[in-house]
């Protein structure tokens, strides 16, 4: 198995390339993603390639989303871009109570093959309304799927997986991936939509994150293993609806310590849904306090000393792995 | 009017069959059939007059006031009845009641418990048929209060600019619940919004069914001809509350008897054939006979269905993942 | 002090009279809200007492909420009515970017003093679209405060308290709620918008609710209690943001075991936020695992005999309080 | 035009601040000023018209390119710039930055990084003005990109509906990000949406200050004077990129150079005042003069200012609540 480096925005490029290529039915539409091929280059040259498969939208995000609803229950595949994420708001309802429950609603009449690209993260200094995470809110709602690619590898594997799904998959890809490179395979890669992978295998301490800010763990775990010349077991959750359970609670009770970090903030984070499994289910094995990691109660500030304060990284995992570890 | 005999039996078939459809989810309504229900009595010309020229394989969305729309575009009376009575059998197994009845098998994609959901979806609908090269069209029916949701103005402004076979129908009943139209809409015909998309917007009287056929027939033909979306208005009246139990005190019992007294859409279109002849007594009887035949297997067959199980609640919340 | 016996859709209109009485400034609108006074009543009378202050809307749900945001920082005190919580995700965008930003954006420059009133819960029979919990979405958002009453008396002090506070509030109320009956204390009622409240002092047990559900809990609590012979503690949560953590923390210290129940469903809701609280900051007090109690995943079906199996009731309650005092 | 030449030189100076302010910040971009930001250049008519016609107390509100809209109403240069820069003596306390730049102290509601976020504020702003019975006109800046959004469908609904005293200005440039006019919108006139609520829509050459100014007058005052609101769209350009640092790969460089040339509205203004020799040039040299004094004191001021402590981040999430 060959492996190639190639940055994320190329990855899943290419997830979209080849499956376009596969199936008629899958087409991709959303804000400016013709001309410069989307913020982050990730549609580049696809509109050459595809034609009108391949559109440019009005700013009207709820008739992106909603008529991605339509397009899918009368047998289409829509890939349908959200610029931001941050606007995901707009589409709330649409999301809520016609994509989710579509085919719940109608018995199983129709299904809803949709897939939502949703970059988010902080986007710096662009301050509060363009810096958000906000995959909690889809932790509650059943009828989706909720991906959180973290390396272009898997971030092109998610993607394929969520374009060939029966069920409306919303993939949040953090705007600071884009240009972030990894090695990809070079043949075929689908990642399973409800797996969470072990990325890092240790004894001493579960850590659970996903998405971007799984580079921070790496980063503090490498230092604190040094420090402390034990194994920290790093959990990239990959999915944050379903949350693969099995995983992190085979990893707890080995461990017997946990904690929880993601960019997004940290009071009502999916720290706390994966806090709370574990407090529900693995409680016996748990030795100490299950920490959560992530960024302070505020909308973003603009000035660059205060967004750092507000922001979580590496050196908050850090602190968190000191206290449990000491 | 130029429409042949088959085609008036079968626009008085469907407008009688919604009226009885209706009436009979009224009198069961508390006892064998529960939860929210809008009907659609006094409109039943408009989703006669618009469906009666979509073919099988079009498609319709639909709101919360949906029977109608599901009769009218050819569903099932068992698996319809069945569904309002929560049973297995039914369009939606049970899981979606009087709100959420859907017809997939006849191109019915689902009433709608958001005032203006379906607008988008609708929109999505035609979309497919776009990238697919099919010939099918869409219809979006939506009612006055709709008119004033966002969704409206997206949908259409995107079927619109992409030239989509989609024609939004708005079934201005003058009230949104218990708020008259023209306190919650800037505009008194709502097809007029249509020029702020540059495509054709028409208001008929929603109770005349051959003005509804004829002004639908002309846009879905355009639309399946390629030429995109259009607004219809249909002018109508909602007979009844807005929903069974509703205790209307924002109208008069005099609006209502003058709508339903002078200006039942059945009842003119009767008088017009029969003023033409074109149609028998005994034909006309014929059809209510059927109607009441088939009413009544429906309503047996709901009857003895079976309930869901309750093990099997959280089935189809995802749909299975095929090996693709 | 007297208390006078009332439902809580009137003890909530007393709010509304006697803050509009109070100030000028504060206004009403919402969908049909004149001509039935409301779908419970909770309007009833008040448009003939203040004319125009009161108003009907067209079905706008953004420009409600994103006029009341405009509204607010103009210098009046607004207060929107939802119709149904169900349709929030309509406005989420305005209250996520606009209602909760606007004051920290601009450096304090305005503030937003409007309050939603999101009628929510399950409506029997209603379906899928109509019978919703979401007020989990809302734990996560800084500058925006969320009340839950759960009886006519703190119903009407923390709509009054929401009034007249000088941020955006969230006041979900139990669609089943507003028929109930309590005493309400016939001077001022005035809740404060961030404290929780011990309804039911107890050792064996902590149970923390909020809303409509604590009358299940209380059910469930006083059977359990007599069967058991051990007194159970029960905090009503009141506020969802912020949420109490002094409370909470001083019961579980004292009682070790803790069950979090709500009518919304379990996965991603409040449960989880205040088990991840829990066993984060008195994880060394706990003594059993933390049981969170709440709805199926699963959007509401209508047939009567599946919604009874996917939603929650005090039968939930009472068995997992069997499972933490064996 | 019937301009004293007060008025006229009041106009001059709006629309050659904002165009100076707008190159120093170009200037200053990616060195002291950093993230996104949005220039104006090319758009001075349509704010400065606009807002010649205000009085302190009405108020407006923005979008994400809302510096021309902020100095127009008359915001302080210092804290304008501070801001940007960052600071905590800016309008924001450096928590806002270009995409929220806000100046409440003139009337000015905040820049706003949704685009279509304005369409409701506005209209609410207007509301508490009817309801506290205030003489207040509020004005909503828009671009073309925005104008598809739902919120302006139920905003301008609203306002037409209560007549609430706000007038929609579009500023139709021509492109919303990469994407043109023609691709987003499915009417070439945007103000022709104003017949969808029963309004007033009018479409002027946006590049001409004058014409924006008369509509401007016209509207506003029928608002002020309770006619309700209205829509005026005013036809521009953008001539720098969407944002500073946009590689403009859906435009050609001629395109741009055509409007810069020979369509740029201070130049077009300079020309028709020194047409009718109303203003002296010396009295031009003298507002220019003004205007780079402005200018330095609010850069050095900027520079000189602190920046915001960190522990305070948290501070303004929540307004204080007052005992009342
Ligand atoms: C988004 C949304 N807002 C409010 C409601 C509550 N509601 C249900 S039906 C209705 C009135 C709808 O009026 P109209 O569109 O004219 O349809 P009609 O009932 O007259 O057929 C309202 C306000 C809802 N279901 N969805
Ligand atoms: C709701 C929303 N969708 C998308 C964006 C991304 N975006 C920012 S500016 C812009 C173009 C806006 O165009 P227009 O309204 O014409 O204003 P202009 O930039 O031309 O002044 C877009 C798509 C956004 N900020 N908000
Ligand atoms: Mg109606
Ligand atoms: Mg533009």
């Amino acid at each position: 198995m060959t492996k190639v480096l190639k940055i994320f925005s190329d990855a899943t490029l290419e997830a979209m390339e080849e499956e376009m290529q596969r199936d008629p039915s899958v087409f991709v539409y959303g804000e400016d993603i013709i001309k410069q091929g989307g913020i982050w280059g990730q549609f580049k040259g696809l509109h050459n390639k595809f034609g009108d498969r391949v559109r440019d939208t009005p700013i009207s995000e709820t008739a992106l989303v909603g008529a991605g609803v339509g397009a899918a229950l009368a047998g289409g595949r829509p890939v349908v871009d959200l610029h931001y994420a941050d606007f995901i708001g707009i589409t709330m309802d649409e999301i809520l109570n016609q994509m989710a429950k579509a085919h719940y609603m109608f018995g199983g009449q129709g299904k809803v093959p949709l897939v939502l690209r949703a970059p988010d993260g902080v986007f710096p200094h662009a301050a509060a309304q363009h810096s958000q995470s906000l995959e909690t809110w889809f932790v509650s709602i059943p009828g989706i799927k909720v991906v959180i690619p973290s390396t272009p590898e898997n971030g092109k594997g998610l993607l394929k997986a969520a374009i060939r799904s029966n069920n409306p998959v919303i993939f949040f890809e953090n705007k600071k991936l884009f240009s972030v490179k990894g090695l990809v395979r070079d043949s075929e890669v689908i990642t399973p939509l409800d797996k969470a992978e072990i990325v890092h295998k240790g004894e001493a301490l579960t850590i659970v994150s996903y998405g971007y800010f799984l580079g921070e763990v790496l980063k503090a775990v490498e230092i604190a293993e040094k420090k402390h010349s034990s194994r920290i077991e790093v959990i990239d959750l990959r999915s944050i609806n379903p949350i693969d359970e099995e995983t992190i609670i085979k990893s707890v009770k080995k461990t017997g310590k946990l904690i929880i970090a993601h960019e997004a903030i940290k009071i009502g984070g999916v720290g706390s849904e994966v806090a709370a499994i574990v407090a529900e289910k693995a409680f016996d094995y748990i030795k100490k306090p299950i920490i959560r990691v992530g960024a302070k109660f505020s909308p973003l500030p603009f000035s660059p000393q205060l967004e750092e304060s507000v922001t979580t990284s590496s050196k908050d995992v850090l602190a968190a792995i000191e206290k449990l570890l000491v | 009017m130029t429409l042949n005999k088959d085609k008036l039996i079968d626009i008085y078939y469907n407008m009688l069959r919604i009226r009885r459809f209706e009436e009979t989810v009224k009198k069961k309504h508390g006892k064998q059939i529960i939860g929210p229900a809008h009907l659609y009595i006094g409109e039943e010309a408009v989703a006669t007059g618009v469906c009666s020229n979509l073919l099988r394989e079009d498609l319709v969305t639909s709101t919360h006031r949906g029977h109608g729309h599901t009769l009218a575009k050819g569903a099932n009376l068992r698996k319809a009845f069945a569904e309002l009575y929560g049973k297995e059998t039914g369009y939606c197994k049970g899981r979606g009641g009087s709100m959420h009845l859907a017809a997939f098998d006849v191109g019915m994609l689902g009433a709608n418990g958001v005032v203006g959901g379906g607008f988008n979806i609708a929109t999505g609908a035609a979309l497919t048929q776009q990238i697919l090269n099919k010939k099918n069209v869409v219809v979006c029916f939506f009612g006055d209060g709709a008119s004033n949701r966002g969704t409206f103005h997206e949908a259409v402004n995107l079927a619109a600019l992409w030239n989509l076979p989609v024609i939004y129908v708005c079934e201005n009943n003058g009230w949104a619940s218990t708020t008259n139209s023209l306190d919650s809409t800037a505009v008194v015909n709502i097809a007029d919004r249509a020029r702020g998309y540059g495509i054709k917007g028409i208001t008929v009287d929603g109770n005349d069914v051959f003005a509804v056929y004829n002004a639908a027939q002309k846009l879905i033909k355009a639309a399946r001809n390629g030429d995109g979306p259009a607004i219809l208005e249909a002018k109508t009246y909602r007979i009844e509350g807005h929903f069974l139990g509703d205790p209307q005190k924002y109208r008069t019992a005099s609006e209502v008897e003058e709508w339903k007294l002078n200006n039942d859409p059945i009842e003119r279109f009767l008088k017009a054939i029969r003023a033409t002849g074109e149609v028998s007594e005994p034909e006309i009887e014929n059809v209510k006979r059927r109607i009441e035949d088939e009413l009544e297997d429906a309503v047996q067959f709901a009857e003895r269905s079976i309930v869901p199980t309750p093990e099997d609640a959280l089935e189809d919340v995802y749909a299975k993942e095929a090996a693709r």
